[in-house]
């Protein structure tokens, strides 16, 4: 009755190796790396190209060689030193009360119901209104010095997190909330516990957008009765059409980007190791 | 003997359909209840009111403070490692408890694993595991033992058997397997229809011998009540 | 439509002057409704094509560079910082600096009465533009030394709440700004342009293209902006509210009044002469020594003449 | 051996109705839409207040009430529906144009390893440069007109689409993609059938961002070479100090938002009709 | 008769443990395999390989090119209803062979239903019925009975066998249930230590009475090797 059966047959020629089995080879270590600073790399080249085949000429927006000579000029001057120092500062200040506002007001209405509908309306239609038109109320009710520049980029960064954390904190697992709260856990313990870990995708993305708008409303804000910083190296440089200080600025930008992307994916494996776990892609 | 659930005249209703209707159910301190029924009669749904995470259409509904449930998913928060699963609420100073109650559960190895790397068994007994470790007065049982290998399933069996002579929490189990039902409980219901058609005590000594005619005799009227002759 | 550069002749042999939209007063704005700008330059075989409203001399500057503009108007200021980027236009014609338009406003209760008494206020102006220009005329003509003073750096559209609020002591300010803040921020005007001795020239400016295609065309052009303007500080009341009477660029009541009486005292459109070049050399000096513009620059080679011209 | 039991003993002292079953009984079918009103009106209510108590300066912001009648007399005039009509058609091909182009980035990027190396570095680097300082290039590449205008909205929508979509995608259940790929769905139908539907939630999130965004860029945008609008309308507003012009504009802009809340309100119930069968909350 | 799997040398490590080690697998056209195992020893781990949802760190795998699961949970796409689940990439042409299939699984009233509103069995029948319409060279299951009542779960069984009689696929259940196991499997393999360590033929005529003495005597020695003394 007990037979032991064991390498019978041959396989039959439509047997396939399946999918998966091929593509689980380990990867070479360096290979994300290096393809991540292509598409960078490609996009200076491509600038490059552009001017050397005269699509960009110099008064539109200088070279990567003249911008890399003019922010050296600019550097030995300390300028930009200066500059990125006043600006990240502000920019980062701004966006860590923007964002925790955003974060707090997003997890209340996203919550319960009658946040939602408390708040969700009211903050709707302010984040229709784009924050570039009340640079004027900021400066009369927060008067024309540095409080006034981080209130309006905080209010930049306000918005994207707050959409962001309410859409992801109503779209954590409802199975999972339901047990913890069968297992006793108090709404706040829920929240910090269930609710915000379950949400941090969507706060990571909210955190990415606030950082743009902090630079977008920094150079807005930096319009505004100051002599340093990078937005105002920025209008300078587009009232006096000095197009190498913009290209400067630009890259600088891009590079300050690059770094706060970098910092966000570090951050992202740190505060949620769970998903290296079993992420296999 | 005082009780430990009172549900009076319960009603509810998903869309035009009254999944329970009318339904009684008292159920004493330390009584072990097994409740069976077709799939998609209402069992989860009774399951989940008692708990407090669904309301009710009509009827009145009285639970004790303390209840835990296993439901019929894991449910476990992927966020967190699976002893801080066990001890959820707790802090990390019951750790300590928790690796106690994974071992019982034979995944002390796990301890420090992600939700997500478990096993569907593995993810079942942790869940049991947290249930158990709050020595509560109502434990809710989901089909906790659906995903288990036989001799697993035995284990868990004894254990929530060593829980329920400990502190006698009143008990209601909701599976498929008649045998299992008839094992453990003190007394199996039966829900048809959106009512219990059944509610029988089994008075069979424990260790209960499933090889007895009174055994079989039971399992084959509870196997006709759910439709299946043998 | 994009229309076709100015060296380019349309279909119908005519050719096509880009010029920015002129708002709701003033000659052009006159001259677009009624049409007689296009009978003007019909003579020349030319149109007019009314570009879109550019607040600031910079994106005009940005377009002329571009080819997508052919005129433009803007202050000597701004004109020399485009200039010493990107020479791509010349001045053709000039208005003389606004004597009225144009100087340092306070409050009316403000206890300020003279520019002396600014020492140790605050003042809100533009950077690096007419208004900061005017500031530093002003102590300059009144022996205040300038860090006595504190600047304070606001873009033109943001600073009527700051001074109207109060948070600032006085305004540099010029045309568009100064009348509705005199009339609607309950301000009165310190100095103007004439007692600071302003040099802050208006400029016409043209695209070294149009220039060279079509000279005539741009001489058809000098001719009827010297008229018009001309026309325009004779009975300046009639070239107010042009199209429409409400909205924001609609002037009424006391500003209306205001406006007209700013317009009465001003100069028509003249051809740059040497005296003039003169003092453009001298601001561009001035922003040398600013460092608003890095190397030293020479007005002159980008002046033309257009009335002598064929 | 059998024994029906039944009604026996009284309920003891400590029992307690679960909490769930009492929240569950029928609201009022108004009670939602009324308490969403609530905080705008609250917000226009404060308003007044700070206009009535000296807070806000008509030279800074005028009140409600003056705000009414500089509107009737626009639109009498016909200026506000213009301006409406010029602005919200630049705000939606640019807002269309610039969510389509997230929305396929963020997918390609999201779901490939490969193209999320390719493409995520360098839209992060894209994205933190401020659309702000482009404008000069936007007018050197692309003219004067309506195109430039247009592009600007774009570049500025794409990204926070881009961000949440790249963000929905990747944290879309692997589980049921694995399924589908295991029943034979090709990429693009998982795309289209399993894993879009699940990023729904984020790509609304995207939509109300970008919608923010667009607006803003389109002040930005309607600074230049334009005579027509409500970012000129209220850029002349600022010019001649207009500040009831002001109001009226921030006034439009946030029932504008409102709006669009609405709508994208009403998509998302019509698009997600699976969300509605087991929201309790 | 030609192999519609064969698997060998497979070795599958997570983390430091070779959850598989040296693996093999030759399943024939038609043959119906029952793998037994108690919970965590890599049952799921196989069937995701042979699925290719899993790659291997070694030995060779050799599969049809059409292959359906029964995965472990019931993985429903929740933004489709039960029907288009039913007939997930085929088009909303197919949805009368949905219906039908819907119908067999006893669900045809919840066709239009979405997923979130299944009860557990319901949403492990919509599963069933979705890996059934295909006609698969390969049927894995995982334990697709495990949330069903008694009857539910007698019909899905014939629903399977009457499946095999007339595609014949190859089909490899995993199961907990060793009595399910006998009576449904040509042949029963027992997972444990990351290799399979029984092999058996069951010889038994069907249908199959679970009241024979070879029944019992093929139970008792696989409960054995499952860790089980009965
Ligand atoms: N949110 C809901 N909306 C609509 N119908 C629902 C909802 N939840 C459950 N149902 C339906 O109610 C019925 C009872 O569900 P329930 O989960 O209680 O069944 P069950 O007895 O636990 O079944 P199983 O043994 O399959 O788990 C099912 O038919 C299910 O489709
Ligand atoms: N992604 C992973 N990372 C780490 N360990 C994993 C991962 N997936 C599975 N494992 C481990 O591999 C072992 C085998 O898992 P598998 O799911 O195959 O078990 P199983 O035999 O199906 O068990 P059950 O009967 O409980 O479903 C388990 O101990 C599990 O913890
Ligand atoms: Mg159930
Ligand atoms: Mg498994």
């Amino acid at each position: 009755m007990t037979a032991v059966l064991r390498g019978t047959g041959r396989p039959a020629p439509e047997l396939v190796a399946p999918r998966a089995a091929r593509s689980s080879g380990p990867r070479r270590r360096w290979a994300g790396p290096v393809l991540r600073t292509l598409g960078p790399l490609a996009l200076i080249g491509l600038w490059q190209l552009a001017v050397v085949s005269g699509v960009l000429t110099p008064d539109v927006l200088t070279g990567p060689g003249t911008v890399l000579r003019t922010g050296r000029d600019l550097w030995a001057d300390g300028q930009l030193q200066e500059a990125l120092r006043v600006s990240l500062t502000r920019a980062a200040i701004g966006l860590a009360l923007g964002a925790s506002a955003g974060l707090v007001i997003g997890t209340v209405a996203g919550l319960t119901r009658l946040g939602e509908e408390l708040i969700d309306s009211s903050m709707q239609m302010l984040r229709a209104i784009p924050f570039l038109s009340l640079v004027p109320l900021f400066i009369v009710w927060f008067g024309i010095e540095e409080i006034s520049k981080i209130i309006l980029i905080t209010v930049a960064c306000t918005f994207p997190m707050y959409i962001n954390v309410y859409s992801g904190v109503r779209n954590t697992d409802r199975k999972v909330v339901e047990a913890a709260r069968t297992f006793g856990l108090s709404p706040f313990q829920i929240v910090r516990q269930v609710v915000l870990p379950g949400a941090l995708p969507s706060i990571f993305a909210g955190l990415r957008l606030a950082s743009t708008l902090s630079v977008i409303a920094l150079i807005a804000a930096e319009e505004l009765n100051v002599t340093s910083g990078l937005g105002y190296l920025m209008n300078q440089a587009k009232d006096y059409l000095r197009t190498d200080v913009l290209a400067v600025c630009v890259l600088l930008y891009s590079l300050v980007g690059l770094l706060a992307d970098l910092v966000l994916r570090l951050a992202e494996r740190l505060v949620m190791p769970w998903r290296k776990a079993v992420a296999v892609r | 003997m005082s009780l430990a659930v009172d549900v009076t005249g319960l009603r509810k209703v998903y869309g035009e359909r009254a999944v329970l209707d009318g339904v009684d159910l008292q159920v004493r301190r330390g009584e072990f209840t097994a409740l069976l029924g077709a799939s998609g009669t209402g069992k989860t749904t009774l399951l989940r009111i008692l708990a407090g995470i669904e309301g009710s259409d009509a009827g009145s509904v009285l639970v004790p403070r303390t209840r835990t449930v296993v439901f019929q998913e894991p449910r476990l928060v992927p966020s967190k490692r699976v002893v801080d699963n066990v001890v959820l609420g707790q802090g990390r100073g019951a750790r300590p408890t928790g690796l106690a109650a994974l071992a019982e559960v034979g995944l002390e190895d796990h301890a420090l694993a992600w939700p997500a790397t478990l096993s569907g068994g593995e993810a079942q007994r942790v869940a049991l595991a947290r249930a158990l470790v709050r020595e509560p007065d109502l434990l809710l049982l989901d089909e906790p033992f659906a995903a288990l290998d036989a001799l697993t399933r035995l284990t868990m069996q004894a254990l929530i058997g060593d829980l329920v002579v400990k502190h006698r929490p009143a008990v209601v189990l909701v599976t498929h397997d008649v045998e299992e039902a008839i094992a453990l409980a003190d007394r199996v219901l039966v829900l048809r229809g959106g009512e219990f058609v059944t509610d029988v005590r089994v008075e069979l000594d424990r260790p209960r011998d499933r090889g007895t005619a009174d055994f079989a005799e039971l399992r084959r009227s509870l196997l006709a009540d759910l439709g299946v002759t043998v | 439509a994009c229309g076709s550069s100015g060296d380019e002749a349309g279909a119908s042999g005519t050719v096509v002057v880009r010029i920015p939209d002129p708002g709701n007063d003033g000659y052009l704005a006159a001259a677009k409704k009624d049409g007689s700008f296009d009978a003007a330059l019909k003579k020349v075989h030319a149109r007019v094509q009314w570009a879109g409203d550019f607040p600031t001399f910079a994106p005009a500057a940005q377009a002329i560079n571009s080819g997508s503009l052919d005129l433009a108007i803007g202050s000597i200021t701004s004109a020399i910082a485009a200039l010493s980027v990107k020479p791509s236009f010349k001045i053709f014609a000039v208005i003389p600096p606004d004597r009225a338009g144009e100087g340092i406003i306070v409050k009316n209760g403000s206890p300020i009465k003279s520019v002396a008494d600014l020492a140790g206020r605050s003042v809100a102006v533009g950077k690096g533009g007419s208004s900061e220009y005017l500031l530093l005329k002003a102590l300059e003509t009144f022996n205040v030394p300038v860090d006595k003073v504190k600047r304070v750096y606001l873009p033109p559209g943001e600073t009527a709440a700051v001074f109207g609020s109060g948070k600032v002591d006085a305004w540099a300010t010029f045309s568009t700004f100064l009348a509705p803040a005199v009339t609607g921020l309950d301000a009165r005007i310190l100095v103007d342009g004439g007692q600071i001795k302003s040099d802050n020239y208006a400029l016409w400016v043209a695209s070294n293209k149009v220039l060279d295609a079509h000279p005539d065309v741009v001489k058809a052009v000098f001719g009827f902006l010297k008229e018009g303007s001309a026309k325009e500080i004779a009975d300046p009341a009639a070239y107010q509210n042009v199209f429409t009477s409400t909205g924001p660029q609609a002037a009424s009541g006391a500003l209306k009044d205001k406006l007209v009486a700013i317009r009465e005292q001003g100069e028509p459109v003249k051809n740059v002469e040497q005296a003039d070049v003169t003092r453009f050399d001298s601001v561009a000096k001035f922003f040398l020594d600013q460092k608003v513009i890095t190397a030293p620059l020479e007005v002159a080679q980008y002046t033309v003449d257009v009335s002598a011209a064929s």
